[in-house]
This record gives structure tokens, sequence and C-alpha cells, in this order.
């Protein structure tokens, strides 16, 4: 990474945010806590953004601001996808008094 | 205005004074330096000035319930702040035993260094700014929404209920006005057509005869005031929205299991805060660093932003002084019925302001709607059960 | 209309505020080292000990019946009755407190000590600058500092102290009357035998 | 690239890595807070003020804390009995490095041949907001309605429960 990423700034920046994206996909699938997948997500949905905003400052148009638009869009998306996904959370662990997913293995509450 | 050389030197004493001792570096240190220098400057000034501000609370307090408040240590009781400042210097730190240890001493450190930021992107005066940021409301936004988190690691990590309880309040609190607070600065914005507080102030510093261009003389300007100031009062937990520190019911809220220095910190973030705030009110609606007449203009400009600042602090004393504490369900119904409503309201009306054109048409329009929905939406606000007797939705 | 209250709340405390710079006798407060209010006769802070004459230990009116030890709720009195006696007031020979300590920590100013007296020997003292450095005993007083002369009640308590005076004067009195009626039965007894005879007690 | 970077990346990262892996959910919590401050941090470093003050206020200030509330609310502060972990936590794990090991792959390979811009962009916040009600008009519109469904989804899902038991 180190070798790669003291040419090509925009590297570093995209293998940091491939990193992150790992952790985030890791948290979500590896965790048993419904908050912790949803805070993978939110990691992933970061590590785009911070693509999008290297992608903007290292490309070749960055007066069209396509890329910071576009992390822009998608932190108000993901601040609605957190508020939705915890209300859901909140929903389920009224229902089964659990956020364990192992846990919530069944359809009728 | 055409002022004498030394006025304009006073008012740019800071400035030069700077850049004499600046001078005495090699060029390529100067920058970081003078940034340095200004850093310092800020960490000295705001809590000396909290440490003034507290002695003259206690005295105002006081004098407003017919008490004289601290008069025992020096002239005055003027060196209170430092026999208090050495109180709480040498005070056993305590820990609770079944506390988060690294949160615990953490959350009023991430407290004070959040609401320190905050100072970097006020001016201060002419040509005092220590970043003019481009995005410098928003810089100022972001640094005091991430006190939200402090407070509830407070809260969180004392193990305590009434911690919790007051932390979550103040968050629930926090979060509710901050609204409120953005949306109220979001019409200065769209007048001043910028987010950089130095071009705000700029805007705001012509005269038409002797009279000022600062918003809060206008329509949507003083509307926008009145709810910054509402919403910067419950944003700083102070009374009368001082519910998260409830000490009849929560003994200290999130700082009650904090002693000696770290209960220290937690008290001069919260001045500094209110320092903060109040000097973002000052920049947004009261002209920053601009004299309130255009023949007072010889005065330096630090003088007006700090004595202005002083003033909203004395209005956040007298209101502290005058009115009891709200009740939670009334202060989420007043933010949610009533603040963001007509914030939002107030909005629309600013941009009628902007397109109206010059004339006084627009005055006439604005205020009538103004002041039409204000006795409107209050009189319904005050009918309905809002600020009644609380009713139990859940309770059996 | 919405916020009228609050101005008219923020009016009265302005007018508090500047009140309070022009007028004194908004301030309500007393410096308390400098000024001190005068105390009151009904005030009653902690007990102490009453003794007639110029010599304390020989003038304290206690004679140790540790009734008030008993009595005391918090039970803060400690008394050990003496071995030997002495001539009280009217010159009956009484037992002494060999030690009368009050733990004034303790003590929840009750008076039930004074009301169960039955010698007028304990009283409510006004002094209340107790506060001392000492942790360690500084609070436990023992008879030498909790004696206080008959004047000095007097001082504090005017008119309760004349009634007290009034009533021993009236039990002395009794007393000294049993005691000359005695005398005198005895001087008429001793006239039928010897003649002259020396009164008992006497002395006033 | 510089000292600056390899610190942000290392506290984002650790961050993460943090809220991966630690067992209390306050923490995880916290710990995804560093690694949003990290994240910020990381775009003020590339010139983009506008999305980093927005990344602070929106992921701190609200995300962060809705997280916290929802851990509070569903009694997630205690420590779980059982493990934090998935019973199919290996599979989860390999996944995860094989998606990481493709895109550091693809990043590593695809990014030597293009040009790159390395002048600082002079874009304003004032552009911002030209473009935000210029070009872009109709996806904030969209946004602005999207977040409104979302609040009053979120409200309505939380609330719902109760409501109808009564």
């Amino acid at each position: 990474m180190t070798s790669m990423g003291m040419t090509t700034p925009l590297a570093g920046y995209l293998l940091v945010a491939a990193l992150l994206f790992a952790i985030g996909l890791a948290g979500a699938l590896v965790r048993r806590n419904a908050i912790l997948v949803l805070i993978g997500i939110e990691l992933m949905l970061n590590a785009a953004n911070l693509n999008l905003i290297a992608f903007w400052r290292f490309g070749p148009h960055p007066e069209a601001l396509t890329g910071m638009m576009f992390a822009l869009f998608s932190i108000a998306v993901a601040a609605a996808e957190a508020a939705v996904g915890l209300g859901l959370v909140i929903a389920i662990h009224r229902q089964t008094n659990t956020t364990e997913l192992d846990k919530i293995d069944r359809m009728k509450g | 205005m055409a002022t004498s050389p030394f006025f304009t030197d006073l008012d740019q004493i800071f400035i030069i004074l700077r850049d004499w001792l600046v001078g005495f570096l090699p060029a390529s240190w100067r920058p970081a330096a003078c940034v340095v220098l200004e850093v310092i400057i800020i960490i000295c000034v705001f809590p000396g000035l909290f440490a003034l501000t507290t002695v003259f609370e206690r005295k105002g307090l006081g004098r407003m319930q017919n008490r004289l408040g601290p008069n025992r240590v020096g002239p005055y009781g003027l060196f209170q702040p430092i026999a208090d400042g050495i109180k709480a210097l040498i005070k056993e730190d305590i820990v609770p035993f079944s506390a988060n240890a690294v949160v615990h001493f953490l959350a009023p450190l991430s407290l004070v260094v959040a609401v320190f930021m905050e100072f970097a992107v006020l001016p201060m005066g002419r040509n005092m700014v220590l970043v003019d940021l481009d995005a410098g409301l928003l810089f100022f936004f972001s640094m005091s929404v991430s006190t939200e988190l402090s407070v509830f690691m407070a809260g969180w990590s004392s193990r305590n209920k009434y911690s919790l309880l007051g932390a979550m309040r103040a968050v629930a609190q926090m979060i509710s006005y901050e609204v409120v607070l953005l949306l109220s600065s979001v019409s200065v914005v769209m007048i001043a057509g910028s987010l950089s507080l130095s071009t705000i102030v700029a805007a705001q510093s012509s005269y038409s005869g002797i009279f000022p261009h600062w918003y809060i003389f206008t329509p949507w300007g003083l509307a926008g005031f009145v709810m910054y100031a509402i919403a910067a009062t419950a944003e700083t937990n102070r009374s009368p929205f001082d519910l998260p520190e409830g000490e009849s019911e929560l003994v200290a809220g999130y700082h009650t299991e904090y002693s000696g220095f770290k209960f220290a910190l937690f008290f001069l973030g919260e001045y500094l805060a209110m320092f903060s705030i109040s000097g973002l009110g000052t920049t947004l609606f009261l002209g920053g660093w601009s004299a309130p007449l255009s023949f007072l203009t010889f005065i330096p400009s630090w003088i007006w932003f700090f004595s202005k600042v002083m003033l909203s602090i004395f209005v956040f004393i007298w209101m502290r002084g005058t009115l009891p504490r709200l009740r939670q369900d009334q202060l989420m119904n007043f933010a949610w019925k009533f603040c963001l409503p007509y914030t939002l309201l107030n909005l629309i009306v600013t941009a009628f302001w902007h397109f109206m054109g010059e004339g006084w048409m627009r005055w006439v329009v604005c205020t009538a709607i103004l002041a039409a929905i204000y006795v409107f939406m209050g009189r319904v606000e005050m009918r309905s059960e809002h600020f009644g007797p609380r009713r139990y939705r859940y309770a059996e | 209309m919405l916020g009228e209250g609050i101005l008219k709340g923020m009016a009265e405390t302005a007018r508090n505020f500047f009140g309070s710079y022009v007028s004194k006798e908004r301030l309500t407060t007393v410096e308390y080292p400098e000024e001190r209010i005068p105390t009151v006769e009904a005030a009653r802070v902690f007990p102490f000990l009453v003794y007639d004459g110029a010599d304390w230990e020989a003038g304290l009116r206690c004679v140790a019946c540790q009734i008030c030890e008993k009595e005391c709720p918090p039970k803060c009195i400690y008394i050990d009755k003496s071995k030997d006696k002495k001539p009280d007031y009217v010159g009956k020979q009484q037992f002494y407190p060999a030690r009368f300590d009050i733990d004034i920590s303790v003590c929840m100013s009750c008076q039930i000590c004074v009301e169960v007296c039955p010698f007028e020997a304990i009283k409510m003292d006004t002094e209340y600058e107790l506060a001392t450095d000492d942790r360690f005993g500084g609070l436990l007083y023992d008879r030498k500092q909790l004696a206080r002369s008959n004047e000095y009640y007097h001082s504090i308590h005017p008119t309760e102290a004349s009634e007290v005076d009034a009533r021993l004067g009236e039990e002395k009195a009794k007393v000294e009357a049993k005691a000359r009626a005695a005398a005198e039965a005895a001087a008429a007894k001793a006239a039928a035998a010897v003649p002259p005879a020396p009164t008992i007690g006497g002395g006033s | 690239m510089n000292v600056v970077f390899y610190l942000l990346a290392a506290i984002t990262l650790a961050g993460g890595l943090a809220a991966v892996l630690l067992k209390h959910l306050v923490h995880c919590a916290l710990a995804t807070t560093v690694a949003f401050a990290g994240l910020a941090l990381l775009f003020l470093q590339l010139d983009a003020q506008f999305a980093g003050f927005a990344q602070i206020l929106v992921y701190i200030g609200a995300v962060a804390i809705l997280i916290v509330f929802t851990i509070l609310l569903t009694r997630g502060s205690e420590l779980p009995k059982g493990g934090v972990f998935s019973r199919t936590w290996f599979v989860g794990l390999v996944i995860a490095a094989g998606v990481f090991a493709v895109l550091a792959w693809a990043v590593l390979e695809s990014v030597r041949g293009i040009p790159q811009q390395t002048a600082v962009p002079a874009v304003t916040v004032h552009d911002i907001g030209n473009a935000l009600v210029g070009r872009y008009v109709l996806p904030l519109e969209i946004v602005g309605l999207l977040l409104t469904a979302a609040t009053i989804g979120a409200v309505i899902v939380a609330m719902h429960e109760k409501e109808r038991r009564q």
C-alpha cells in the first residue's frame, strides 16, 4: 500500500476506503447484534463516500462537483437509512425483546 | 468615516502586536507562529472571561433576588473564581467504581476541545478571526453538535441513573433545539449569501444615516433572533431549559459523578458554549464587531464584539434569574410545535423579503405575516394542553 | 399573548436588580461575622450547666441524678456520679457530677434535658459559634466548658432566670423555714435542758 | 500523501476495527464515531470542506446519537450473554477478506493509467449551493422528500406497537 500510495495519492485513499468497506462488511456479516450490523452498513456507506470525494478531488473535472454532490446526497440518504433502520431495530426489540439476529428467526411476531 | 490613525491602530492593536511578535521569527515559521499565538490567546482569554462571568453571574443572580452575592474573596468578591479554581484543582478526583474509566475520562476533554474549536471561526474584531473558513457557519455547528456525544459519554460512563437520565434529556433537548438553531441561522445565510462569518459581518457593517444594517433590525431578523436566542439557551442547557441538570430531580444530571478538575472542565465547557453561541448570535444578528451607531465607529471593533457578547451573557443570567424550569414534555412540545414551525415560516418570510426588493412594502408585509402568525400560534399553543397539566399516555 | 408573562417576570427581576443597588432596605442579607442580629430571648441552641456563686465547681447545681442522661433522645449526655458528696444551694449534702460531658455534635437541641431536670441545673444557651477544627473530641464538652454562672443565665434569658430564681428562693425559704422551725423546736427542747444552742445550716 | 494522511487513515481504520471488534455496544458506537471523525478529517484533507463538515454534522451529530439512543432503548448497554459474533462469523470474515482483496487488486491495477488532477480545486460553498439549486435541484427535492418520508416512517415504525396495543 505504501509504495503504491507514494506514487499516486488517489490509490491511498481508495485503498483506505476499500479497507474500511471490508471492515464494515465484516462487521455486518459477523456480528450478532442488529445495531452492529447497521453500524457496519454505515461504515460501508462512509467508505463509498470517501471514494466519491477522492475521485472528485483527483478526477479531471472537480468544478463540475459530481463526486461531491454524490457524496452529499449519499450522506443525506445514509441519515435517512439510519433513522429507519434503527426505528426497525426498536420495533423488533419491542416484538421479540432481543436485538440478536440469531434469535430473530420467526416470521410471526 | 475618517478616523484618526490612533483609533485605527487601537482597532488593529492585536494584529499589530501579533505581527510585531512574529516578526522576531524566520519568515517560514511566521504563519504557523501566528496561528499558535492566536490559539493561545483564545485559550487564555475565554477561560478568563469564564472566570469573571461565574462571579458576575452569582452577583447578578443575587441582586435579582435582593441578595448581595459573593463579596468575601478579594475586593467585591472578584477573586472568588481563583478560590473556586484552586478548590477544583486540589479536590480529589473521584471515579465511581463501576464507571467506564476511559469514557469517563474522555468525556469532559472532548467536550471542552469541541467547544474551543467553535471560537476558531468567530470574527472577534476587524481582521480578527483565526481561520476565515468558507463554510464557517457549518464548521461552527458541526463542532457544537459534537458536544452532544460528549454529554452522552459522560452520562453513560458514570453508571448512575441520574447521570444517564440527565444525559438522555440533554441529548434529546440539544438535538431538538439544534434544528431550530440551524434553521434560524439559515435565514441570515439566505440574505448574506455566504456561510463565511466574516462575510456575514461585513454585510451588516454599513449604515443608513446613523443606524446600522444589522439583521436584528428587520422583521425576519428579529423573529430569527428570538428563535435563535431560545434555541441557544436550550442548546447550552441554561435555565429555563436546564432540565439535564435539574438539581431538584436529577442531582446534577450528567455531571453528577464528576468531581474536581473534570467537573471544572464541564463547567468551563458550559460557559464556553455560552460565549461561543452568544458570539455566533452577535455575528449573525447583531452585526458582529460593527458599532451600533455610525458615529461610534472610532471605538475599536473588538470592544464592540466583546461588549455585545457580554450583553448576551447578561441576558442569559437575567433569564436564569427570572424563569422557572420547564417540564420535559413542555420543552419538547415547545421545540417541535412552536419553534420549528415558526422558524420554517421565518425562512419563507425571509425569501419574501429578499424577492420583494427595496421599499416599505416588504417591511409591512413581513412584519404583518410574522406578527399575525406569532399571535395565532401563541393562542393555539396556549389553548391546547401542551403547556397545561401533564397527561400520561402510557401510564397504567 | 405568548411571552407576555416572561417579559413581566424579566421586568420584575430587573427592578430587583437595579433596586438592590439603590435602596439598601431591599437587601435582607446580614453580613454575618461583622454584623449580627441580636439573639432574641427565646433563642435556644445547646444546653449548659448553671452554677451559683463564684466557684464553678462548688456552685454547680447539678446533683448527678442522671435523669437527663436517661431522657436524652440522641444519648449525647455522659454523666459519672461522684463518690463523695457536697452541699447544694440549700446546704443539703448531694452527689455532684464527677464527669458531665455533652457531645454537641450529637445533641439535637431538643431541650428535653432542661424540661426533665428537677434541680434547674441545665439550661439552654444562645451561643451558636461552636465550630472547631478539632475533629476528635473538639465538640465533646466537659463540665468546665459547660459551666455558666447564674448571672450569665440572667443575661441571656432574664425572664426565665428570674422565675427560676424565684422558685429556687421559695424552695430555699421553705427549707430554711423548716430548718428554723426545727431549730426553734430543738432550741425550745434544748432550752428546757441546756439554754444556748447553735442554729444548723443558717447563712443566707 | 504525507504523514497526516497516514495518521488519519490509521485513526479511521482503527475506529472502524474497534467498532466491529469491541464487545460492548456503546463502545462500538463510540468507536464508530471515531471512524466518522477520521473520515471527516480525510474529507477536509481532500479539500472538501463542505462535505467534511456535513459529515461531522450528520454522522456525529445525528447518526451516532441515533445509534446510542437505540442501544439504550433496546437495553443493549448491558453486556451480551452469549458471544458477540454470529455462528457463521468465519464465512463472513472470508467474504469480507475476499471483497477487500478484489477491491485492492482492482484499485492497484486500474489506478496507474488514470491521469490525476493534483491542483486544489477552486470550489467554494457558493458553487456548491448554486449546483444544489441549479443542476442538482431534482435530486435535492427528492432527498428532501426522502428525509421527510424517513422521519415519518421511523416515527411510525418505532411508535406502532404501543399505539396498537392501546
